[in-house]
């Protein structure tokens, strides 16, 4: 299934702005930050802590909607689904 | 009003436009490009999670504190020492809902609204980190 | 600047003058008249003693808080409903100590600088009474 | 000596705007309440209570400084001092 990724910031410079990736079906969102890891280690650097475990300044929505770290895990993405990426806001 | 634009704005038209009958005071906020030895800045935006986020703020603000008008207006793209980067215009019966409303959306746009800053000095840029996860 | 006038005035003139290399946040506070079944205000200073007390508040608010500029205009006069009556701008380098000034600054003209309101409504007027003594 | 006296809003209404009044050297304030009170019972109903004391709610200033209360017996007055009476303020 196709899931399109869209990154910003430092993010957007390091993954690229738009990114198609081509997942299993029923795939979870750890399954999806492997497949941008795998695609640089500069990536993989920015996303994953040396324990692999995903950053503390990663946050990611689902369909422009905020997922809670606490729910990294249990999500199930769909499909045509947009995920966004990005680090810690500083507008205003 | 809420809005993301690379044009610059101009405060007082959208004070005119908060007066109102039921307004006795009206608080805004404008952020400022400040001199940190910057010679731009440039602001990135998720901009339909940015508008979707600025109205779930402004709808909060409403019902949080005894207001009767937002206006939000957060410009995007490269600015220069002194533009404008933000402005809050909250009209109100009473003063003291008018200021804390105003900060409290400042503070909410901080924390969650997906715009991001880079700053380019004589030595080359760098992202400003955010202070909330 | 401070002033006592009968003129209205433009808050977009004064936040567009206080924009300066060190401000990163103009914090404004505009009183306007509101509708409480009234046909008009009239409001009266002891012009001489008012304006010494704006400044002396002016540079309170200057010593207590990190803020750039402070400007304020207070209106005389007859106003109807919708008008200006007050407008405080602060300029600082942080939000934070411009929404302190600012708030600081209204509370502190409506304890103590010798401005009173008269309201007339349909039925005959009456001074309002102050807060403080 | 002459005093100038200048009162405001409610006060201005029923004392009038400027009044000089010629008093005794070195009079103080009490001295000169009480001759603005002489001049009408309206003038004495706003300045002093049933008991004779100076209402609260009488702000002064002298020379454009405002005394407080607890220095209303120890102020003395000299030939051309303004006062200025008013009742709490409501600008802004």
């Amino acid at each position: 299934m196709k899931i399109t990724v869209r990154a910003f910031a430092q993010f957007r410079e390091v993954v690229g702005e738009v990114t198609v990736l081509d997942l299993p079906q029923r795939s979870g969102l750890p399954v999806l930050f492997a497949a941008l890891a795998s695609r640089s280690d500069e990536s993989r650097g920015m996303l994953f802590d040396d324990q692999g475990a995903i950053r503390e300044h990663v946050i990611f929505m689902v369909n422009r909607k905020r997922v809670p770290r606490s729910s990294l895990d249990s999500i199930i993405l769909y499909e045509g689904d947009e995920v966004a990426i990005y680090p810690p806001v500083a507008g205003g | 009003m809420i809005t993301i634009t690379q044009e610059d704005f101009d405060p007082g038209v959208y004070i005119n436009a908060a007066r109102d009958r039921q307004v006795g005071g009206i608080v805004t906020f404008t952020g400022i490009v400040r001199d940190d030895g910057i010679t731009a800045i440039e602001l990135e935006t998720f901009r339909e999670a940015a508008l979707q986020e600025l109205e779930a703020i402004r709808d909060e603000a409403l019902s949080r504190y005894a207001i009767q008008s937002v206006d939000i207006i957060h410009r995007i793209g490269t600015l220069s020492v002194g533009d404008h980067i933000v402005l809050i215009v909250v009209g109100a019966p009473h003063r003291r809902d008018a200021f804390r409303a105003c900060e409290y959306i400042i503070d909410r746009i901080k924390e969650t609204v997906p715009i991001w800053k880079k700053e380019y000095t004589n030595e080359g840029s760098r992202w400003v980190p955010g202070e909330h996860t």
